[in-house]
């Protein structure tokens, strides 16, 4: 079904916009005492937003354009704005949980999630660089504000300065490596990049063009959490809200994903290949062991999650280290990657909200975001206690789960490349028994430690729902991923230009 | 004329930016940034971006240093208080300050001078004249959605400034 | 003063350009190494319009105005930086309660 | 050839699905109702032992007829999964799987029985147990080299709960390194299948790939593995990946450490399962994937197989001798025994594999009784040390006799499975050739008679003592019926050993077949 015709490109971003509007003049003409119709109403959007995604666009059409090309829907467009209307939701039945924390402001909280989700939706779509960098800086300065939004929480405000600053930085390279794309090709669409590449009919370009690209892929780098941009994140995820450390852990990275995708299957070639995957590959070894060892010392479940986000962007590069070199199939090896990080992003995307929210409710019930306090959860809410393994699980990348066979395809579409890929597959393949080990000692904590207080922690109905509901879409995308995955490997083969 | 241009708004620019960076005093460092953005200006008016070099001057020199000197006074910063503020900052000194520029200038340099296509004297370029109409057609007509976009941007940072300053309500 | 002048080469791009590297150069180090974080938000700045000039330059060069708009963009967006980044520093000042703060920042490891 | 089906499903595919419809079942129990838990929980373990011998069953009935006239292959079912990835549900069973599907239900069905008087979590504890059978029962019926590495990696977690939650002495550590090195032997294996995978299907260029086992093999009767793999012979590259992978499971010489560990830590039904089924899926992962896919690369890394498993045997062994905890006794001796399995396929004959195979079974439920009978006592002593233990056959005779029995069946005393089987073992190895090998086998019974004597003597027999007066012992025919069933499992198939070997021989003749032709070419 395609609800909006030729708008189509453009009907997310409206809706999301019109929503955020929405609900801050919500917020103006409601009462304090009512304020929780703020949260309903921004359910309410999303919840559209999130059915306008999944069942009101067309996941196979033809690619359409708006504004003169700024706007693209593709089917890689398309799975994105699926998985960031997913993000979206949850972040917002998260936040719903969390309000009573935030003393006031709950209309400019909503709206800013919104107004980040907007952004991610013209992220995934972009034709051009500077709706690139706007749209891009839409989403991260939406989240400096998040980030910080707890304002009576030196910690909350830190953890704003510190993403604003490392935010700008990235802000600053993007845009500087654009201008020199912009100098190698006197273009800033995608179209003209890809046009002049084509121009050198698979001769190596020029070394502007290299610098621009490599600059672009360092900004990005900051915003999926890559080594050596990773510094910002531990703290980050720390110190921010909890359901803005979820949607930020899943947005940032996506939209990070979403441009590096973007821009990889631009200029991907026979001339940039190599060097390519020479970089990603260099950067997935990085990041993965960084982030897996470095988790591995840490007592605070934020922070670690932090760290662990940084290993499964090493495990997301893997899905850009199969562009080549060339060997049999290699433009497919190339596509099953985007295809991995497209699938990927999808688990990750509900795991880390599984995770998150059993964070938040357990925050909210005890204050606390140390490990050592989750001992013996599992007697105090056997709910929580299993829906947070589940999704720790998830995580390592253990089956039946869906964060097993997003590790699969990756590691698949690495071992695809042949040898040249073997060094990372191996790398791949160690990273899963270390994070194991991080992850089993939270669950460690939680079955097989006593707890300290005994005093059952009760979880109302409707969170409960959502967490079986969490639960079972891990276990459905683990155990039946084959419509998701022909989603992801369509839209991928589309974007490389494979055919079948 | 060209090359008296380049040069002194060139230095003036590249001056105020070192002893910006430089300065221990924030309000200090503020004024000479905006000694470096009027160079900037210059530079922009020699490459014929006239309203870029309006612009340059207006919100930059006009509106953002000025909420920097706004927010300095407010809170009635000292130098020392200032420093004691959580940055991710690698402790180096004037070695690793050196090592940094030289490098990555380097990289920079050896790329644009490598690249033929820049040699060109900028004088002998064809005239490009960037009045205001000139830049308001693209931006009304092939940058619409980046423009929109901005617009977003700015609310967005409008409600957040609001919400993060605001004092408590009664 | 003028035959000083002509006894240097003619400005080309690439002097714009080097100037551009050494001012992006320059903040990037400030952003790093100063502890002011005024000051570092000031070297953020200076790194978007050092940005700004190449793309100023680049569109001399190619002779379309897709640079300029694009640095039109920039400003407005740097603005919007500037305008969150002040009022996060006031929040910050707020919520520790004036200027005895700690030295290091609550958060490690 | 008609398909066997049962609605829609072959009854390959049902041992799978009943298992796991068995996990969501108990998964929509409320905690409270940890009756209706374990009710659920054996009848699912019923209805699969029930299929499970009528898999044996046909198996049994298809030794020597035409390949138009057997069911076995008509049970095999292919269903397309994932298109793109080649990934499709696809099972199939021959002798040595039908053999393994029977073993698993057996020790599952006992276990269940035994698990009966778990109170701590018990819905937490079934599902785990059954989530665990499930995935090996996937790993015993599957030819899809994916859904075989996903039921793989799914056998390992829950034992992780299991020995964490439920179990005793040093869990924490011991579940923990269990876990890892099990995982780490299960990414090996993954970076092998994965390399297997890309070979085959650069070589067959099909639109695109699979993970199809048939398809794997028909790449390597096509000659895909033949081929160099930076500058080595990719076969002899990529074998040890599988080899020491799966065998990290099996527990190969000195990957083992986890494995007495683990035993000792576990509840008893995760011991059963573990030491009865869980360690024979990589000496199984061996012979179904890594020796098939790449023949050659087994003839070069046999000779070393053949080497480490004398360390299994007599290390295995002479530890075994110096332990004082029952359950790490038992848990060495399986670490000794699984050498002889080991010893076994590095034979390359088809009587070695073959009585490998069978050794696989019988010391299964063998092992299974053992940590049943431990388990037992252990519930209400609370001690399974020997100096602590001693005179039990007093208060508990039932239980003392079955040990005796379990004890003859693992010392190889003519009339049990192990007999039978560790026999073709040893003439397997002298056949192919291990001469050496074979005599330190025949040793390794001596050490094996010395510590079971010692543990039998220790806990059982001596004078009365007082301070096992409350003892209960298995009086109900419900409790003893786990008991019984086993050792009556185990004199069966050792006075009648030909109901299994010849189900497992055509298996092992054909392995012994391609071992010998990737020798000799």
């Amino acid at each position: 079904m395609d609800i909006a015709g030729p708008f189509a490109p453009v009907l997310l971003e409206t809706l999301s916009a019109c929503g955020a509007g929405a609900v801050l003049l919500v917020d103006l003409f409601t009462p304090e005492a009512r304020k929780s119709r703020v949260g309903a109403a921004s359910l309410a959007v999303t919840a559209i937003l999130f059915l306008a995604a999944w069942f009101g666009m067309e996941a196979g059409g033809e690619t359409a354009t708006l504004f003169g090309g700024s706007l693209v829907l593709d089917g890689m467009a398309v799975f994105l704005k699926r998985t960031f209307a997913t993000a979206g939701l949850l972040a917002v039945l998260a936040a719903i949980r969390y309000e009573d924390r935030l003393p006031r402001g709950r209309g400019e909280f909503h709206f800013l999630l919104l107004s980040a989700l907007t952004g991610m939706f013209l992220v995934s779509s972009v034709g051009d660089l500077m709706s690139m960098f706007v749209s891009l800086e839409l989403v991260t300065l939406s989240f400096f504000i998040l980030a910080a939004f707890r304002r009576e929480r030196p910690e909350s405000v830190e953890a704003g300065l510190k993403l604003l600053v490392l935010g700008s930085l990235a802000a600053a390279f993007v845009l500087f490596g654009t201008a020199f794309l912009y100098g190698a090709t006197g273009d800033l669409t995608f179209a003209g990049l890809r046009d002049h590449l084509a121009s050198l009919r698979g001769a190596p370009p020029s070394r502007d063009l290299l610098l621009g690209l490599l600059f672009v892929l360092l900004g990005l780098g900051f915003k999926i959490g890559m080594v050596p941009m990773q510094v910002w994140v531990p703290d980050v995820y720390q110190g921010a809200p909890a359901p803005v450390t979820a949607f930020l852990a899943v947005g940032s990275k996506a939209a990070g994903f979403a441009l590096v995708l973007r821009l990889v299957t631009t200029v991907a070639g026979p001339g940039t290949k190599d060097s390519l995957q020479l970089l990603f590959t260099a950067l997935a070894f990085a990041t993965l062991f960084y982030g897996n060892l470095a988790a591995i010392p840490q007592t605070n479940v934020k922070r670690l999650l932090g760290y662990s986000s940084i290993g499964h962007c090493g495990y997301l590069l893997m899905g850009l280290a199969a562009l080549g070199p060339a060997s049999y199939y290699d433009e497919s090896a190339a596509a099953s990657g985007a295809a991995a990080i497209l699938f990927y992003l999808l688990a990750y995307a509900l795991t880390t909200f599984g995770a998150f929210l059993v964070v938040i409710l357990f925050s909210a019930a005890t204050g606390s975001d140390e490990m050592d306090d989750y001992a013996g959860l599992s007697r105090r809410s056997p709910l929580l206690a299993a829906s947070l393994t589940v999704a720790l699980l998830s995580l390592a990348g253990v089956p039946p789960l869906a964060g097993f066979f997003g590790k699969f395809m990756l590691m698949r579409s690495v071992a695809l490349t042949g040898p040249a890929g073997f060094g990372l597959l191996v790398a791949g393949a160690v990273n899963v028994v270390i994070g194991l080990y991080y992850y089993l000692c939270l669950v460690k904590r939680m079955y097989v430690h006593p707890p300290k207080d005994a005093s059952p922690l009760p979880v109302t109905g409707p969170t409960a729902a959502l967490l079986y509901a969490l639960t079972a879409a891990l276990l459905i995308l683990g155990i039946f991923p084959g419509a998701f995955v022909t989603l992801a490997s369509d839209a991928a083969r589309a974007a490389f230009g494979v055919g079948g | 004329m060209e090359g008296l241009g380049f040069y002194g708004f060139g230095a003036l620019t590249l001056l105020g930016a070192l002893l910006m960076v430089t300065s221990r005093n924030p309000l200090h460092g503020v004024l000479w940034l905006v000694v470096s953005f009027l160079g900037l200006s210059g530079l922009f008016g020699g490459l014929g971006a006239h309203f870029l070099a309006a612009i340059q001057i207006l919100v930059y020199a006009g509106a953002i240093l000025v909420l920097f000197l706004f927010v300095i006074m407010l809170l009635n910063l000292r130098p020392d208080d200032v420093e004691r503020m959580p940055t991710f900052s690698l402790r180096g000194g004037v070695g690793g300050f050196l090592v940094g520029v030289v490098g990555f200038c380097a990289v920079v340099g050896s790329v644009v001078m490598g690249t033929g296509a820049f040699a060109k004297p900028v004088a002998g370029l064809p005239p490009l004249e960037a009045g205001a109409a000139d830049v308001a057609i693209p931006l009304f007509s092939t940058a619409l959605l980046p423009f929109e976009v901005v617009s977003l941007l700015l609310l967005a940072a409008i409600v957040g400034s609001v919400a993060l300053t605001k004092r408590r309500l009664p | 003063m003028t035959p000083l002048l002509a006894a240097l080469p003619p400005v080309t791009v690439q002097h714009y350009l080097l100037l551009s590297g050494l001012l992006f150069a320059v903040g990037l180090v400030g952003v790093l190494f100063r502890r002011n974080i005024i000051i570092v938000l000031m070297c953020l700045e200076l790194m978007l319009s050092a940005a700004n000039l190449a793309f100023v330059a680049f569109s001399r060069v190619h002779g379309n105005l897709q640079g300029q708009v694009m640095v039109f963009f920039s400003i407005a967006v740097a603005a919007a930086e500037a305008a969150v980044a002040l009022s996060i520093i006031i929040a910050l000042y707020r919520a520790r309660g004036g200027v005895d703060v700690e030295d290091a920042a609550e958060m490690k490891g | 050839m008609e398909p066997v089906r049962f609605l829609g499903l072959s009854p390959l595919s049902w041992v799978v699905a009943i298992p796991a419809l068995t996990t969501l079942g108990i998964l929509f129990t409320p905690s409270a109702a940890k009756n209706a838990v374990r009710r659920i929980a054996l009848a699912g373990m019923t209805l699969t032992f029930g299929i499970a011998i009528w898999i044996l069953v046909q198996a049994a009935g298809d030794v020597g007829l035409d390949a138009s006239a057997r069911v076995l292959p008509r049970l095999a079912q292919k269903v397309e999964w994932v298109r793109e990835l080649g990934i499709s549900w696809n099972v199939g069973a021959d002798g040595m799987g039908a053999a393994m599907v029977f073993l698993t239900s057996i020790v599952i069905f006992a276990g269940v029985l035994v698990s009966w008087s778990v109170e701590d979590r018990t819905k937490e504890f079934y599902l785990s147990l059954i989530a665990l059978v499930t995935g090996v029962f996937g790993v015993f019926v599957s030819r899809d080299l994916f859904w075989f590495y996903f039921s793989y990696e799914l056998a390992v977690i829950p034992m992780y709960l299991l020995i964490g939650i439920w179990g005793s002495t040093n869990k924490e550590y011991a579940s923990m390194k269990l876990t890892l090195y099990l995982t780490t032997g299960a990414v090996c294996a993954l970076v092998g299948l994965l390399m297997v995978y890309f070979r085959a299907w650069a070589f067959l260029k099909t639109p695109y790939p699979s993970f199809d086992l048939d398809y794997i093999l028909m790449a390597r009767d096509a000659g895909a593995f033949d081929a160099t793999w930076r500058g080595m012979d990719f076969q002899v590259f990529a074998f040890p990946f599988l080899l020491f992978g799966f065998g990290a499971i099996a527990p190969m010489w000195p990957l083992h450490t986890w494995s007495p560990m683990g035993h000792a830590a576990a509840p008893s039904a995760a011991s059963m399962l573990h030491a009865g089924v869980l360690m024979k899926l990589g000496s199984f992962a061996i012979l179904r994937i890594a020796v098939p896919a790449l023949p050659e690369g087994a003839v070069w890394w046999m000779p070393v197989v053949a080497v480490l498993c004398m360390f299994n045997i007599l290390y295995g062994g002479l530890v075994a001798i110096a332990q004082k905890d029952m359950k790490f006794i038992v848990g060495y001796s399986s670490s000794s025994h699984m050498g002889y399995v080991l010893l076994g396929i590095a034979s390359m004959t088809s009587l070695g594999i073959n009585g490998a195979i069978f050794l696989m079974f019988a010391h299964g439920v063998m092992t299974a009784l053992a940590f049943a009978l431990i388990g037992f006592f252990y519930d209400q002593t609370h001690v399974r040390t020997i100096p602590d233990l001693g005179g039990m056959s007093h208060q508990i005779p039932f239980i003392g006799t079955a040990f005796v029995f379990m004890s003859m069946a693992s010392a190889g005393v003519p009339g049990f499975a192990n007999f039978a089987s560790e026999v073709m073992v040893m003439f397997g190895a002298w056949q192919g050739g291990l001469k050496w090998q074979a005599v330190v086998a025949v040793l390794g019974i001596v050490p094996t008679g010395v510590y079971l004597l010692r543990a039998v003597k220790g806990a059982f027999f001596g004078p009365r003592n007082p301070r096992w007066d409350g003892l209960r012992d298995a009086v109900t025919p419900f409790q003893r019926l786990p008991f019984l069933f086993l050792i009556s499992v185990l004199l069966l198939f050792g006075f009648w050993p030909r109901l299994l070997t010849d189900v497992i021989g055509e298996s092992a003749d054909e392995l012994a077949g391609l071992l010998a032709r990737a020798g000799g070419g």
